[in-house]
């Protein structure tokens, strides 16, 4: 096993029970994230992106297969990762700083330790204003930022992002994708990132892995040879748009609305 | 803030008089006997001068009120925290909580006051009876619906399932409990009352029936009252904690109206 | 069997029925048996009577029920119309079921109690009338106790509770809980009212209200007509007169058939003196007792406050007898 | 379907014979007197043996019950469209109708009783002052938590008010309806035997008090049986009347169930 | 008054009153919409699309201004406009078909007419496999069609889309969006779009109105020359590209998050 990797999935598949239906979620799937890589995971809705991130983030377990996260693929993997789902989901009851220590909390760390941590993050990424605000107050895109806060406070050398910015308008999302990658670089951390949106991958990504239809399996891999660090306007290169429109076709096949 | 609150209390003020004051002219124009429906002022003149012993006994009602809602919520939410088990528990347990509703509580505390006494016992399961139902039933649902989703990025954070509750679907079923509670509040106070009317030596209960026996309806009157007011009063201090406990609960709302 | 039927009263056909109620103070027993006896025997409707009696409800007393006129009838006692007219609810007594004051009260054999003082500080199980407490405490005083008791309402069997032992004492008619106990082989202490200084009056009662004697009083002439029947019947017929009270109450209203027939049979002869007719109601009974309870200061109106005189003349009326 | 939603319901069916089975060793091993609490054996017993005379006293308390539910849906229905009308009527009524929800029902019903007679109208005015809160409160949710937007959409297709009400609101208002009906139902009949309590010719909760009166507490817990039965059964019916007139709701949860 | 316009705009700002303060929505704002033409706003989230919006439907009066829609500036605007919202809003119990009728409903359509115009359009549409099924049956995608084709039913003339693709995930996006552009150019209608997508608003417009922050204002107009029918690929031509990057300077300007 390569000792440099982030993590392995090996043939991992995955069937589910609905009643007396057996659903097909996964296809045996291999995939690798290397340290300090940053992989996207682009396919359409309802493949079965969701159900391979649980299975890394030691929720679900696969019908078959392995995986291992720094080389070890023993049990439990559940707390190896920092896992952003789809919504924010923050706690509503928790001012911002409280929800951004939720993980230490979860961890016992000295409360006094966690306030001071979440205190210094939210300082260096902009929102120590917000901090003993309520979620309720907070707009859309603030409300993802506290969220990615908190899962990077919990786990920062791995992250799990499930489509973050998904629920953002389009001009918010802009802005947020270039915090992530700013955030991404302090922290020296792996990402594997999931997004319906094929500029945001070629923007974001080393890698991006390309799923089929339900029952997923993976139908190409893109290396993004786009150079570091990135900027908007590296979209408008050729390159760049000639991996999109590449992209798109092969996506546009796989979806059936 | 305070006085925009107590004016949004205006209207119903407004017609609540109003229709006191169409009871007292039906009475007066002797449409109806003041024995058998007392006037208003009549009952208000009766409350006064009969305060001394009706304290007492509203002391006592507020009393077993008190402890028998206390049971219904460590009762009701045990029971929440049961239901919320696991789903085998709850197909179990809830078909007999609805059915324990259906029992006619009118048939049942005679025997009650048998097996209990006269003391404060029947009146408290009474209360208990009457209130842990609307408690149990908020509170679980509040449980049960935390976000799945909150529950697995907890998961995956190796919390603990008893940190789970803890963290997370405790605090998220506090609305769920003060809305389940502020309805059982509500009819605390008559359950107490009927504890009473089967067999007590004290109490509002026991008053309007010796007093029903005495022919003096407008004590009656006078106590159906206090037990509104003594409602209410439940109601209103309910919500009162529940705005200090949940602060964040505030904002939300706030937020909704603006939106 | 002949039936005798009323001169000048040809038996009216279906349609011309007067309707009545008769509000009951009890579950049925044999303090109603003339009454049950009078429907068994169709002599209400041979009077142009269709008698209804009210189920017997412990929320709504019959004093109340015939005062407000939602009953025509109804059965009641002395102290009760002595606590109706001071609470300005009238109600006249037009006949006495029972001569003589048989009710009593009783402790368990096995409390120890055995004199009316005992029974200071004790627990009395009542039915929620105005005038129990009084009459109580009169009792008790008179046996030199201090007449302080704690006084609990029942909406529950009297007897049941005394058995559970959640009271010390209990006010009843021997000629109904007595004899059950005594069937039950329940062993009781009874003091009777009228043994322990407080002067004979009548109870139970039949009472009908002022409006109903101001607007009906031939049909009340006719009720009592139907009504005394059934109790001199039930004076000589003791087993008929018993069954007919356990067939015409509702069914499951006497599990023990064999109480009711032992019961008449006390009864029966206590419904009147040898020699006088049923239901006469005398002055001086009218005036020793509820005097009694106005100086004892047990009268009080729905103020709370002692009323000191009343026409006790007004409260009863014997001229509805036959 | 079928089956799999008649086993949902084992879990309960075992838990409640092992209750009964428990209740049942319990007095057989005398450590209650069988007078007192009679044993489950018994009450089936008795239950069978004066079915004759049960079923005429059901029959008579159901009458009363569907009628008064019937009233109270008229009545909470109507409540809720009123206070829908305007957030000024709903300020002027709503704190009057939780008002009425705390007066004791037991020192009412002897003034019901005494205005109304013995027979059904003092028992449906029970019913449908038990009732109608839970319809009212539902109906008017429903009615008020319509979407704003789906409002302003019919606002540009110039719809008027009553057609707002008519396409959107009353039908979004149906599933709120029944909950509100559901709990509703399972009060009523308990409402029943409570006015039959006070005064009744016949019904369950006079051949309760008959019962109890002759010592037969058998009798009572086996018409407590009746009464829990007829509940639960007004409770499935109401459910089952859902389901038929709401299709969509059920696909909604389908759906709901399997994501 | 020009009468080959469809939508004329005049002047019209808003005010709302939240309690004692004042929110000042729209600063005065002109706009024109010729028949036929397809004409987008865009501007940052909260900076009073909407509002603009529901003045032209007539569902709001504007503070001041003027809003004729053919020419006629008279009360009352509402029925003159299909207004889509930003959500679906189909009504969970009524079938697909019966919500694509909702507005000849209101409109006292005779129902088996109703039924029938219903039904031609979820033909012509490729929706009719659907028309029998409950919208909980549908996918997002699927919904948003079906409100489109609602919309239409009502009023085919003149179409406010209020950001119909807002919450859809970018691949289903792409498809509905030529979806759209098929259906405009069926009617021949007169469209006034809002969404946050740059990208979207290039392909679709013949117009673009970039509205400033919150109170908005018209900061600049934009011709899209593209050529019609639009396609995917024109996205990629440098003048495309040219437009999304001035777009987005300028937007990145307006948004504060
Ligand atoms: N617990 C479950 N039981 C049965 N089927 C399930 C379960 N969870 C998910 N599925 C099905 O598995 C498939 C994949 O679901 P998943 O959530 O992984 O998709 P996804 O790629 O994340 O979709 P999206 O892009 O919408 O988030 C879906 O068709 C879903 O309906
Ligand atoms: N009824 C109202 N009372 C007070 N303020 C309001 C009201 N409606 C909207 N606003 C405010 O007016 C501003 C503009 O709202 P509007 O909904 O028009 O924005 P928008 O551009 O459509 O935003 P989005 O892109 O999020 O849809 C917002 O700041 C909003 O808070
Ligand atoms: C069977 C029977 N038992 C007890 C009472 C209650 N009660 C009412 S008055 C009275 C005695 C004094 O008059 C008693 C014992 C009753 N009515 N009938
Ligand atoms: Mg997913
Ligand atoms: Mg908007």
């Amino acid at each position: 096993m390569n000792s440099s990797l982030k993590l392995l999935v090996q043939g991992v598949s995955r069937v589910y029970q609905d009643g007396p239906r057996q659903v097909e979620a996964l296809q045996p799937i291999d995939l690798t994230v290397d340290q300090g890589e940053f992989v996207t995971i682009i396919g359409p809705s309802g493949c079965g992106k969701s159900t391979l991130f649980n299975i890394i983030a030691g929720i679900d377990e696969p019908s078959s297969g392995l995986v291992a996260i720094d080389g070890i693929a023993e049990e439990p993997r559940a707390g190896k990762t920092g896992y952003m789902l789809q919504q924010p989901l923050l706690l509503p009851w928790r001012t911002v700083e409280e929800n951004v220590m939720l993980g230490l909390d979860v961890r016992h760390v000295r409360r006094k330790e966690a306030h001071q941590q979440a205190h210094e993050l939210l300082k260096r990424f902009g929102l120590s204003e917000f901090a003993q605000s309520y979620p309720a107050r907070l707009s859309g895109g603030m409300k993802q930022r506290v969220a990615l806060l908190r899962t990077v406070l919990f786990n920062h050398s791995f992250l799990l992002l499930d489509e973050p910015f998904g629920a953002l308008d389009a001009l918010t999302r802009l802005s947020l994708q270039m915090w992530l990658l700013d955030l991404w670089q302090s922290f020296h951390s792996s990402v594997l990132f999931i997004t319906h949106d094929v500029r945001e991958a070629i923007l974001l990504s080393d890698r991006i892995y390309v799923l089929s239809a339900r029952p997923a399996c993976v139908r190409r891999i893109i290396e993004v040879e786009l150079p570091r660090p990135r900027q908007q306007e590296h979209l408008a290169l050729a390159q760049a748009v000639r991996l999109e429109q590449e992209l798109i076709a092969l996506l546009m096949k796989e979806q059936q609305i | 803030m305070k006085l925009r609150w107590i004016a949004s209390y205006g209207p119903a003020f407004v017609l609540a008089i109003t229709l006191l004051a169409l009871w007292e002219l039906y009475v007066r124009a002797g449409l109806i006997s003041a024995t058998t429906l007392p006037m208003p002022t009549a009952i208000a003149q009766a409350l006064f001068a009969n305060w001394d012993i009706i304290s007492v006994h509203t002391l006592q009602t507020l009393f077993e009120t008190v402890i028998g809602l206390s049971v219904a919520i460590l009762l009701g939410a045990g029971l929440a925290v049961l239901l919320d088990l696991s789903a085998w528990v709850r197909r179990a347990v809830y078909p007999l909580l609805v059915t324990s509703q259906t029992i006619p509580m009118v048939a049942l505390a005679p025997l009650l006051v048998l097996w209990f006494g006269f003391d404060l016992g029947p009146k408290i399961i009474v209360v208990a009876l009457y209130c842990f139902f609307p408690i149990a039933v908020a509170c679980a649902d509040g449980l049960m619906s935390t976000d799945p989703d909150l529950l697995k990025l907890l998961q995956s954070m190796r919390a603990s399932r008893w940190e789970m509750l803890w963290l997370v679907r405790l605090p998220g079923a506090m609305p769920a409990f003060f809305s389940g509670l502020r309805i059982a509040a509500t009819y605390s106070v008559t359950g107490a009352i009927f504890g009473e009317y089967v067999a007590a030596y004290q109490g509002l209960g026991i008053y309007m029936e010796t007093s029903y026996n005495a022919h003096a309806v407008v004590l009656v009157f006078a106590a159906i009252v206090v037990t509104a007011v003594l409602s209410l009063l439940l109601f209103g201090f309910v919500s009162l904690i529940e705005r200090i406990a949940l602060p964040w609960q505030q904002e939300a709302q706030a937020r909704f109206r603006l939106k | 069997q002949q039936r005798s039927s009323n001169a000048g009263q040809n038996a009216p056909t279906a349609q011309k029925l007067t309707p009545m109620t008769l509000a009951l103070d009890w579950t049925p027993n044999t303090n109603h048996t003339g009454i049950y006896v009078a429907l068994a025997q169709h002599w209400y409707r041979d009077e142009g009577i269709d008698l209804k009696i009210l189920p017997y409800s412990s929320n709504v007393s019959p004093d109340t029920l015939v005062s407000s006129g939602k009953a025509d009838v109804g059965i009641g006692s002395a102290e009760g119309i002595v606590a109706d007219a001071a609470t300005g609810q009238p109600v006249v007594s037009i006949a006495a079921i029972v001569q003589h004051n048989t009710s009593a009260l009783v402790t368990l054999a096995s409390s120890g109690i055995t004199r009316p003082r005992d029974l200071d500080g004790k627990t009395y199980g009542g039915f929620g009338a105005p005038y129990e407490a009084a009459v109580v405490s009169a009792i008790i005083k008179k046996d030199g106790g201090k007449g302080v008791f704690k006084n609990v309402t029942l909406d529950v069997d009297a007897m049941e509770a005394l058995k559970s032992h959640r009271i010390d004492f209990v006010w009843i008619y021997q000629g109904w809980e007595g004899i059950q106990a005594e069937r039950e082989g329940m062993k009781l202490n009874t003091f009777y009212i009228i043994k322990n200084g407080i002067p004979d009056y009548y109870t139970p009662t039949i009472i009908t209200g002022p409006h109903q004697i101001k607007n009906e009083p031939a049909l009340l002439r006719r009720f009592m007509a139907a009504t005394s029947k059934g109790y001199e019947y039930a004076r000589t017929h003791v087993k008929e007169a018993a069954q007919m009270l356990v067939d015409e109450a509702p069914k499951g209203a006497f599990p023990d058939p064999g109480l009711v027939l032992a019961s008449q049979q006390y009864l029966s002869p206590h419904y009147a003196d040898q020699g006088r007719k049923w239901g006469l109601q005398d002055a001086a009974a009218w005036h020793g007792y509820p005097g009694f309870m106005l100086d004892a200061g047990a009268i009080t109106d729905s103020a709370g406050k002692p009323i000191k005189n009343m026409n006790f003349d007004t409260l009863y009326s014997n001229e509805f007898l036959p």
